[in-house]
């Protein structure tokens, strides 16, 4: 299952880039489950994955919350809490 | 319903004249405006960096500006959002709220400001003397947002 | 903290660009704007005439201003009222007010609104083409102050 | 005892002019009892304080209710409830 992924802010720091498609092992179906496997990449996905620091997630550009479903062709993005205004 | 997210700075003068001269059954225009302060926890700010997730903030900012206009009695709303890097003084944002009596304009105003810091996809970064560093979210502005549950 | 009450118009650009740029740690401007509005109560207005009480306007209104200074944490406060002869369209007020975060300055600006509208001494009379008539209080602008006494 | 007397707006144009000074009797002490002391001068003046329209007053610049205490000297206002803004 093809999505593509977006970091902003923090995040897109942490992993030095802002965009990225990846092909999704079909038993990864929510945001959660995202999060789980790609913090298996290493410390860096890991640390930004943990919970220490909230995590927002985007589908479609529409805030989500964890529980939310993936499809293929999504466009998911991670960021810390918003601070506009 | 107006939504403008740019990098250049607006004229306030302007765009309330012409948000309260399009109707003369406008009676009451609340706007807010928002500009970058000096200090932010006691270090003096240099500039503020403002970054956002550009093909998601305009349909999320149209998004609160209809939640709003289904909530009260107003006639049009106007929001200017900035992006970039700001210094002290610069604007960053202006909500206006048009409506034929006062009260139903300040609550949408209040509301779009309130959803706008808690649901927008803007995140701002500070450079001090001090270096960089993110600004952190506020619980104040999520317990702003809750009340509008009730 | 500024009170003004006159017959010329105002420009809301310069008093809130002057507003917010007076001090770096402002964060926050709220302003009202009330424009005279072309229908009341189903007759079209020709003209609307603001009648007050001058020696006790400028003092009430100064009232109201302390009392939002020392029920909020605003930096500064504006009041602009006109008197005279107006026409639909035309500014009648301008309340703005500054701080360091929202809250505060939505609350007071409502606030002041509110306390204007039932105690500061200004008479509207209405000029349609079935007469002149006198302006009566609302209920609602009674209820609306109440709501600041809790 | 001698004080000033201002209407405004509806009052104004009833009496047909906008200030008067007035020497009162002793007993006239609150507003109530210049409102009554003043009824007796005619119908005009009656009809303005019958009750049947709210008058507001204010003494010296400042909003009162009509048990409010009359002194010589004192600027006394009446008008209808205001509609500014």
């Amino acid at each position: 299952m093809k999505i593509k992924v977006l970091y902003f802010a923090r995040l897109k720091e942490a992993v030095n880039y802002s965009t990225e498609d990846i092909d999704l092992p079909s038993d990864i179906k929510t945001v959660t489950a995202l999060k789980n496997y790609l913090s298996k990449r290493g410390e860096i996905w890991a640390n930004l994955f943990n919970g220490k620091q909230v995590v927002r997630a985007a589908i479609n550009h529409v805030l989500v919350d964890d529980l939310a479903a993936i499809h293929a062709g999504d466009e998911i993005a991670f960021f810390p809490p918003v601070t506009g205004g | 319903m107006t939504v403008r997210v740019q990098t250049e700075d607006f004229d306030i003068g302007c765009e309330l004249a012409s948000m309260r001269l399009a109707q003369p059954s406008i009676g009451a225009l609340v706007s807010f405006v928002g500009q970058v302060r000096d200090i932010n926890g006691g270090d003096a700010i240099n500039t503020l960096t403002l970054e956002h997730y550009p093909e998601m903030t305009q349909k999320a900012l149209e998004a609160i500006a209809l939640d709003a206009k289904t909530r009260w009695d107003v006639i049009d709303t106007l929001i200017i959002h900035r992006v970039g890097m700001l210094k002290p003084l610069d604007q960053i944002v202006l909500v206006a709220v048009t409506s034929a009596h006062r009260g139903e304009a300040f609550k949408a105003c209040e509301f779009i400001m309130d959803y706008l810091k808690t649901s927008a996809p803007f995140w701002k970064k500070e450079a001090s003397n001090q270096g960089e560093r993110w600004v952190e979210a506020k619980v104040s502005d999520d317990e702003a947002k809750r009340r509008w549950d009730k």
